[in-house]
C-alpha cells in the first residue's frame, strides 16, 4: 500500500561543515525510504541555528503536511517547544545530534551521541601524547550550546583531576577556526613553551591551530579536536594533524531515519536511547573514515 | 487604509495617484504573491497555515514598527537584535527571583527602553551618527547580555510564560494579538497624534521642523525609546515562544526590520513612511520564508530572494517618484 | 541678560525695543551693540546690504539663535525665549529668508505644524478641522488649491505664499517678513500687500525686509538701517526719499568699490545663440575677449539657470554654444571645464567648497585633471602654483592647507575664484561674485576681474547689486522673465544717459520705447 | 605620518592645533593603549607577540583600508562580509578544478570586485542608499556562495595555499606584508593621486565636486569596486588561514572594517579620512582584543570595551570638531 508518511527534516543548518555532511547522509537514507515506499515524501526544512526559526518551520512543516519529524536541534533549552509541539499534534519525532531538555519525556527516539565521552576521548588522547602533562588550553565553541557545554564537561573529567595537567583557561572561539587561531596566538604569547596541548570543541578550530603552531614551530603542541571533518581528516592523513575525534554524524542520521519505519508501525523500540559512538582518527585508521 | 486618500481614489488627480502607487504599489505585490501561492501550494490557504505566517511575523513585525518610527525621523537602529537577547536574559533572571510573568515583561520592557534612551540621547545631544551609536551599543547591549547571564541559557522557571508565545484566544494566537495591537498602536501615534506629525516633520526637513518650534531633541529620542520598548516586547514573544532564556540569539533580526520597512516604502532619508505600508512589508517577507518553505525551496535561495526583492521594492520605489 | 528692565514710557508705544544687542558667529561680527525698535500697529522696514545682519537680528528674536549679549524688551517686558515654540507663544511669529518646506507634509499640515488641533479631549489630530481651517485660509488668500497637497509638489513660489500665510495666521501680535517677496511675482506680491495692510488694521506689527526699494515706500511706514553689523539709522519713511535711504545702506565712497578700468576688447570669445531652458528663453548674446558683460535682473528672472545651462549643470532644451567661433557641445561641468570655461557659483556654500577640506584640495580640484596629468600628484608643484593663485588673490587663512571652513566669508570667495584662476579659463562666468562680501574684499574682487580682462579673458558678472552692474560693466545685459530686455552700454552709464532707474524700468519689464535703446 | 603638518606643528595656530588634535588624537590613545599593556602584561612587548597582534589585524585592515574609501566618499557597505564567504568558497572550488594559486587568488579578487561594481553602479545610477543596496546585496552575496558550495565547506586541494596565511619572510608573516601592501597602495590611491582627491571631494560635497567637473557616477562607483577588492582580498588571507574554504565565515565582519575606520577619525558624513588613521583604528581594535586576551578578561567585556570605545572616540571627535 502506498505509504502516506510525509517526513519534515528539520536541520539544525545548512552552512556548518558538520552539518552538510550530516544532512548529505540524510537525503541519501530518505530517498532510499521513498524509494522502497516505506515513506511518501521527506523535505529539508532549515533552522538556520535559531531556535525561533525552528519554532516557527514547525508549523510550516505541519501545514505542509508533515506526520513525522527528524529533528536537530540548534539549542537544548530554545529549540525544546517543537519537540512538544510534536508530541502535542501527535506527530512522531526523532531527535538527532543533541538532546532538547524534553526530549526524554516526549520523542520516540533520539540518536546521538554522548558529547562527554568525546571530551574524555581528547583528554584521553592529550595524556597520552604527552605523559608528563603540562598546560593546556581550551577553545570553546558558541557558549551555552549543549555541544560546547557537555565536551568541556568531559575535558575536566579527565584533566582536572590530573595533577600533571593544568588549564589556561577557556576561550570563547564561537566554532571559528579564524578566532581560535586568534585565540592561540594569544596563548601562546602568553605561555610560551609550558603549552602542550590545545583542545578544541570542533576539529574546524583544532585543525586551523594545528596549522598554526606548526608554522611557528611549534607542531610539539597536540591540538584535537571533535567532528571529523574532511579538512581536518585530510590533514590527519598527510600527517599535520595527530587526531581528530570523529563524531559519525551521517552514522546518527542513518540509524535514526532507519528507526522511521519501526516508529511508523508502532513497534516498541528496543532502545530509546542510541548512542553512536565517537572513533578517534589518527593516521592508522584514518583511511576508513576519508572518503 | 490611511485616511488621506479615502476620498480622493475616485477622481484622483495625478498627485494623488503617485501618492497612492507609492504609498500602496506594494499591497499589489502583496496579494501577487498570495494569488501565486494559492495557486502552487495547496496548502498555502488553510487556514492553520495562514494564522502560521502571522504568528510568525509578529516577532519582527513588532521590531519593524519600532523600526520605522526610527527611519522616519532619520535615523537607524541596529541595536534591536542585541536588545532581543537582553530582553530574553532579562526575563529568565526575573522570572527566576520573582516568577511574576507580568513582572518579567515589564522589566524587559523597560530595560530595552532604557538602552533605546541612551541611543536617542547619545544620538541627539552630541549629534553622533545613528549608525555608528547604535552599531556600537549594540555591542555593549549584547555583551551585558552574555556577562549577566555568564553565557549560559537556561529553560524558564515559569513554564506558563511560554503561553504568551504558543497560547490563543479563540483561534487567534497570541503574538498575532500583540502585532496587532502595537499595530494600531503605532498608527494612531504616528498617524493621528502631534507626536507622529513632528516624527514626519523632524525627518523630512529638521531645520524647518526647528524653525516652526518642533522640540527636535526629544522627538528623536522618542524615536529610539519607541524602538526600544517595540523590541522588549518583541523579546517577551521570542522567549515566550522558545521558553528559554537564550543571551546567543537575534542576531542579525535588524536586518529584516529594516527590509520589512523599507519594502513597505519607508524612506531610508527619513520623513516617508506609514504604518499600513510597513505591515504590507512584514507580510512580504513572511510570505518569502513561509511561500518558499511550503514549496520546498532552499533557504539559500530564500535569502537571495529577499536580497533581491529589498532591492527591487526600493528601486521601483526610486523611479516611481525620481527623487533623492 | 541681567540687567534689570527699565519701564519706561515706550513701554505702549514700542512693541519690540532691542538694545546693545551682539552677536558673533566665530570670527564675523554679525551685529555689534546693534539698537532696533518698532511702535506698534506699524509696517517697519528693516534695510541694508548683504550681510548686514539683518536676518541674524530676527533670528535671535524667533530664539533660533542666542544673542551675545543685549536686552530685548517685547512690549516693555523683557523677552527672551530660546526657541520659535516660546516665540510664537510671545505672539512672534516669521517667514524665514532661506525657504525650508517640509517636503512631506501637506500644505494644512504644514500651516499648523506645532499648532496642530486635536479631537476634543483626546490626544488624536483633528485633521478634518485642521484641513478645514487650512482650506478657509487658502480661500481667504485667494489660493486655489488643495490643503492635501504635499509642499513638494508646490512651486518655489507657492511655498513661499504657504509660508506667508503659515506665519499671518499664528495670530502674533508682531510678523517678521524676511524677504518675503524674493520668490514672488507682482501680482502676488499685490496681494500680500493686500494681507499686510489688513494686517496693519487689526493692529498687528510688522517687520519687513526687503531690498526691493520700491515696495518698501509702498508698504512700509517706518525704516531701521543696518550697516556691517551696526545700527546706522532710523526714521518715517514720509520723512525720506529712496537716494537718501541708498547712501544711508550703502555709505561709502562708490570710486573705490568698483575701480573698473578700461582694456582693450577683442574677438568675440563666446556666443550663445537661442539658448533655451528651464527658467530662460531664447537667450543670444556674445561675450568679447577683455570685456565684462553684467546681467542685471530681479532676483528669479532667470540669469543663474541660463549660466548653469551654459556650464552644463542642467540640461538644456535647445540653442547653440560658440567657443571663439566654434560651436561647441557642453554635457557637464567637466567638457565646459575642459574646453576652458569657469563658473564661480552664486550658492558657495553648497556648490563652491568642500568645506572640510584644505584651501590646497580647493583650489586644486577643478584643474587635476589639466594641470596635473601625471598618475601621482607633484604636491610640490601642487603647492607652489596653489599657494602663488592665492597669494594672487591675497586669500588670508593660516596656510594653504587650512581648512575652507575656517575662512571668513569674503576669503571664501576668494578661494571659489583662485580655483577657477588657476584654470586659466577663456571665458569666467561670475554668479554673484561679491555676495556675503565685505566692502574691502569687494573692491579687491573688482579689482581682480579688471586684472582678469586685461589679460583677455571674457568675463560674465550676474550681480543683483545694481551699483556692482554699473560700476564694473562694459555692457549690461537685462533680464526679465528668462528673456533679454535690453542692452546698455558704459558710455550711457558715464555720460548719465542710463540711470539706475532707466535699468529697474528695464528689470520690470518695460517695453524699448519707453527707455531709449542705443543699438 | 601624513605629509600635511610637518611644517607647522612649531607654531601652531588654534587652526592647526585642532587640525592635529582631530588627526592624531587617536595616536596618543594607541600609545596609551601600548604602555598600558606593556606594564600590566609582561608577555606583550615579546616580538612574537607584537607580529602576532599585527597578523591578526591584517584581515580586518585589509577589510577597513577597502571601507575607508567608500566611507569617505559618503557611503557604507555593508557587504564585505558576505564577500569574504563568497571569496573564500570561490577560491576552494578553483583551487579544487585549477590547482593555481594565483589564479585561485585572482578570480577570488575579481568575484569581489565585480560585486563592488554591481554594488556601486545601483547606488551611483539610481542613487539608491548604499545602506539599503548593501545590506541587499549581501542576502544575494551569501546565497550565492551557499549555492555555489552546496553549503558545504570543505579543506583546500592545494594546501600550499595555507601558506599566504601562515607563512614568513623573516620574521615577518605574509598576513602583515599583505595588509603594509594594502596601506601602501591606499595611502597613495587616497592621498596621492586625483582619484582620491575627486574621492575627498564627492564626499565632502557632492555638489561642489559636480560643479568642478569631477565624475561623481565613477568615483563613487570607484570607491565600492576598492572595497570589493580588498574584500577578496581579505577573503584570500581569511582562507589561507583556516586552510578551508567555508561559505559561512564572516559574519559581521564589517563591523570591525567599520569601527576601525570610525576610530580612526573617519567622518561618517564624509569627505574626512586618513590612512594613517585607519590604520591606527584598526591597531587599536586589535590591541583591544590581544591586550584582553593577555590579561584573561573575557570575551564579553571585550565585546563591551570596543562598543564603548567606539562610542568615545566618535564622541571625542564629535565634541572637538563640534559641527555636524
Ligand atoms: N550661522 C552662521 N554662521 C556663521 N556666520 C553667519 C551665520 N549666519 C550669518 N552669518 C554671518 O553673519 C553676517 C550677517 O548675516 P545675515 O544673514 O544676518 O545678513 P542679512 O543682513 O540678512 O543679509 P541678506 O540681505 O543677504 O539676507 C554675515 O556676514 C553672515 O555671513
Ligand atoms: N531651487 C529651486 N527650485 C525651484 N525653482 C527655482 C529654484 N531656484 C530658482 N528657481 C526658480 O527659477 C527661476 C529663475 O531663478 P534664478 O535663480 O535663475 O534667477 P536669477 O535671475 O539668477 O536670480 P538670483 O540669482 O538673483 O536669485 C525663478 O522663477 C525661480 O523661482
Ligand atoms: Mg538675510
Ligand atoms: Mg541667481
Amino acid at each position: 500500500a502506498e505509504s502516506d508518511i510525509v517526513v519534515a527534516y528539520l536541520a539544525k543548518n545548512t552552512v556548518d561543515a558538520f552539518h552538510a555532511t550530516l544532512n548529505g547522509a540524510a537525503k541519501e537514507a530518505l530517498d532510499a525510504l521513498v524509494d522502497e515506499g516505506a515513506i511518501k515524501s521527506w523535505q529539508l526544512y532549515d533552522g538556520l541555528t535559531d531556535p525561533i526559526t525552528q519554532v516557527n518551520l514547525i508549523e510550516d512543516a505541519i501545514n505542509n503536511g508533515a506526520n513525522f519529524v527528524v529533528f536537530l536541534p540548534a539549542e537544548a533549552e530554545g529549540s525544546a517547544p517543537v519537540v512538544a509541539r510534536c508530541a502535542d499534534a501527535g506527530i512522531p519525532i526523532v531527535v538527532v545530534n543533541s538532546k532538547t531538555n524534553n526530549t526524554d519525556e516526549l520523542a520516540q527516539a533520539y540518536v546521538g551521541s554522548d558529547d562527554v565521552e568525546a571530551g574524555e576521548i581528547m583528554a584521553n588522547y592529550v595524556k597520552e601524547m604527552v605523559p608528563e602533562g603540562g598546560k593546556y588550553a581550551h577553545m570553546m565553541g558558541i557558549v551555552g550550546n549543549s555541544a560546547q557545554m557537555q565536551r568541556g564537561e568531559g575535558i575536566l573529567n579527565i584533566l582536572a583531576e590530573d595533577p600533571t595537567w593544568e588549564s589556561v583557561g577557556d576561550f570563547a572561539a564561537d566554532w571559528s577556526a579564524d578566532k581560535a587561531v586568534q585565540f592561540a596566538t594569544d596563548v601562546l604569547t602568553q605561555y610560551g613553551d609550558d603549552i602542550k596541548a590545545i583542545i578544541c570543541d570542533n576539529d574546524d578550530m583544532s585543525s586551523a591551530v594545528q596549522a598554526y603552531v606548526n608554522s611557528v614551530d611549534r607542531s610539539d603542541i597536540v591540538c584535537i579536536g571533535v567532528d571529523g571533518n574532511t579538512g581536518p581528516l585530510t590533514m590527519v592523513k598527510q600527517g599535520a594533524l595527530g587526531a581528530t575525534v570523529l563524531q559519525d554524524g551521517a552514522a546518527q542520521v542513518k540509524t535514526a531515519i532507519a528507526l522511521i519505519p519501526d516508529i511508523i508501525a508502532g513497534k516498541e523500540l528496543e532502545e530509546k536511547d542510541v548512542m553512536v559512538p565517537f572513533t578517534l582518527v589518527t593516521i592508522d585508521n584514518v583511511d576508513e573514515y576519508l572518503k | 487604509m490611511s485616511d488621506k486618500n479615502g476620498k480622493n481614489i475616485l477622481g484622483m488627480n495625478q498627485n494623488d495617484f503617485n501618492m497612492f502607487t507609492r504609498r500602496y504599489g506594494i499591497v499589489f505585490i502583496m496579494i501577487a504573491m498570495f494569488v501565486l501561492l494559492s495557486v502552487t501550494s495547496p496548502n498555502f490557504l488553510k487556514l492553520n497555515n495562514i494564522t502560521n505566517v502571522f504568528s510568525t511575523v509578529a516577532l519582527n513585525g513588532v521590531l519593524a514598527m519600532g523600526m520605522v518610527f526610527v527611519i522616519t525621523a532619520g535615523g537607524i537602529d541596529l541595536s534591536i537584535g542585541s536588545m532581543l537577547a537582553l530582553a530574553s536574559t532579562t526575563i529568565g533572571i526575573t522570572l527566576k527571583y520573582n516568577g511574576n510573568i507580568l513582572m518579567a515583561s515589564l522589566v524587559s520592557i523597560i530595560i530595552c527602553a532604557i538602552f533605546g534612551l541612551l541611543n536617542g540621547l547619545l544620538i541627539a545631544k552630541f549629534n553622533m551618527f545613528p549608525f555608528v551609536v547604535t552599531l556600537a551599543s549594540q555591542l555593549v547591549i549584547r555583551g551585558l547580555g552574555y556577562v549577566i547571564s555568564g553565557g549560559y541559557s537556561f529553560a524558564l522557571a515559569n513554564p506558563s510564560f511560554s503561553r504568551i508565545g504558543l497560547g490563543k484566544i479563540g483561534i487567534i494566537p497570541y503574538p498575532i494579538l500583540i502585532l496587532l495591537s502595537v499595530t494600531i498602536i503605532a498608527y494612531i501615534l504616528l498617524h493621528w497624534t502631534k507626536f507622529g506629525r513632528y516624527v514626519y516633520a523632524v525627518g523630512g526637513n529638521i531645520n524647518a521642523a526647528t524653525a516652526s518650534g518642533v522640540d527636535v531633541f526629544w522627538t528623536r529620542v522618542g524615536t529610539f525609546v519607541i524602538s526600544g520598548i517595540c523590541a522588549g516586547i518583541a523579546g517577551i514573544i521570542m522567549t515566550a515562544r522558545i521558553n528559554a532564556a537564550q543571551p546567543n540569539i537575534g542576531v542579525g533580526y535588524e536586518t529584516d526590520a529594516i527590509a520589512a520597512c523599507v519594502i513597505g516604502g519607508t524612506s531610508f532619508a527619513g520623513g516617508i513612511s506609514t504604518i499600513p505600508g510597513t505591515l504590507v512589508g512584514i507580510i512580504i517577507i513572511g510570505l518569502i520564508y513561509n511561500g518558499m518553505n511550503l514549496l520546498g525551496i532552499s533557504s539559500y535561495w530564500q535569502m537571495i530572494s529577499k536580497g533581491l526583492l529589498i532591492i527591487g521594492a526600493v528601486m521601483i520605489d526610486t523611479l516611481i517618484n525620481k527623487r533623492r | 541678560m541681567s540687567e534689570q528692565p527699565q519701564i519706561n514710557q515706550h513701554q505702549y508705544e514700542y512693541i519690540l525695543d532691542c538694545q546693545n544687542v551682539s552677536k558673533s558667529f566665530g570670527g564675523t561680527r554679525a551685529l555689534i551693540d546693534v539698537d532696533f525698535r518698532v511702535k506698534k500697529g506699524q509696517v517697519h522696514a528693516l534695510l541694508g546690504e548683504n550681510g548686514a545682519g539683518k536676518s541674524t537680528l530676527m533670528k535671535i528674536i524667533i530664539g533660533l539663535y542666542k544673542a551675545d549679549k543685549g536686552t530685548i524688551l517685547f512690549e516693555g517686558k523683557p523677552y527672551s525665549v530660546k526657541g520659535p515654540a516660546e516665540a510664537t507663544k510671545w505672539g512672534v511669529s516669521m517667514i524665514h529668508q532661506e525657504l525650508n518646506p517640509e517636503p512631506y507634509l501637506s500644505i494644512a499640515e504644514s500651516i499648523f505644524l506645532k499648532r496642530e488641533d486635536t479631537i476634543k479631549r483626546t490626544p488624536f489630530l483633528n485633521k478634518k478641522e485642521t484641513n478645514r481651517k487650512a482650506a478657509e485660509l487658502l480661500e481667504h488668500f485667494n489660493f486655489t488649491i488643495s490643503p492635501t497637497t504635499l509642499m513638494e509638489e508646490l512651486t518655489l513660489a507657492q511655498m513661499q505664499l504657504i509660508e506667508i500665510i503659515k506665519a499671518v495666521s499664528a495670530n502674533a501680535r508682531l510678523v517678521i517678513m524676511d524677504e518675503p517677496t524674493s520668490s514672488l511675482d507682482s501680482e502676488e506680491t499685490e496681494r500680500l500687500f493686500r494681507t499686510i495692510r489688513n494686517l496693519k488694521e487689526q493692529g498687528v506689527t510688522i517687520i519687513y525686509i526687503s531690498h526691493r526699494m520700491e515696495e518698501i515706500f509702498q508698504i512700509c511706514d517706518s525704516y531701521s538701517v543696518f550697516r556691517d553689523g551696526r545700527f546706522i539709522g532710523t526714521g518715517d519713511l514720509a520723512a525720506v526719499t529712496q537716494k537718501d535711504l541708498i547712501s544711508l545702506m550703502v555709505g561709502r565712497v562708490v570710486e573705490n568699490v568698483f575701480p573698473k578700468t578700461d582694456c582693450e576688447i577683442g574677438e568675440i570669445a563666446f556666443q550663445v545663440e537661442g539658448l533655451t531652458g528651464k527658467g530662460f528663453t531664447d537667450i543670444s548674446f556674445e561675450v568679447r575677449h577683455g570685456e565684462i558683460l553684467g546681467l542685471s535682473g530681479l532676483v528669479g528672472s532667470g540669469r543663474s539657470e541660463t549660466m548653469r545651462g551654459i556650464f552644463g549643470m542642467d540640461p538644456l532644451t535647445s540653442g547653440k554654444i560658440y567657443l571663439e567661433g566654434q560651436e561647441i557641445q557642453i554635457k557637464n561641468p567637466k567638457d565646459a571645464i575642459n574646453k576652458g570655461i569657469a563658473m564661480i557659483n552664486e550658492d558657495r556654500k553648497n556648490y563652491g567648497l568642500c568645506l572640510y577640506r584644505s584651501l590646497r584640495e580647493n583650489i586644486s580640484l577643478p584643474n587635476l585633471r589639466k594641470k596635473f596629468k601625471k598618475l601621482l600628484i607633484d604636491q610640490r608643484r601642487e603647492k607652489k602654483e596653489v599657494g602663488s593663485h592665492a597669494e594672487k588673490l591675497r586669500v588670508k587663512a593660516a596656510s594653504i592647507e587650512a581648512d575652507a571652513f575656517s575662512l571668513s566669508g569674503g576669503n571664501q570667495q576668494k578661494v571659489v575664484l583662485a580655483k577657477w584662476l588657476m584654470s586659466d579659463p577663456k571665458v569666467l562666468i561670475m554668479d554673484e561674485p561679491t555676495r556675503g562680501v565685505d566692502v574691502g574684499a569687494k573692491a579687491e574682487i573688482h579689482t581682480l576681474m579688471c586684472e582678469f580682462a586685461a589679460e583677455g579673458m571674457a568675463i560674465i558678472m550676474i550681480s543683483s547689486e545694481l551699483p556692482e552692474i554699473m560700476g564694473m560693466s562694459d555692457r549690461i545685459l537685462i533680464y526679465h522673465e528668462g528673456r533679454i530686455n535690453g542692452e546698455f552700454l558704459r558710455e550711457q552709464i558715464l555720460d548719465g544717459s542710463v540711470t539706475q532707474e532707466t535699468i529697474l524700468a528695464k528689470e520690470f519689464g518695460a517695453k524699448d520705447e519707453v527707455v531709449e535703446n542705443v543699438r
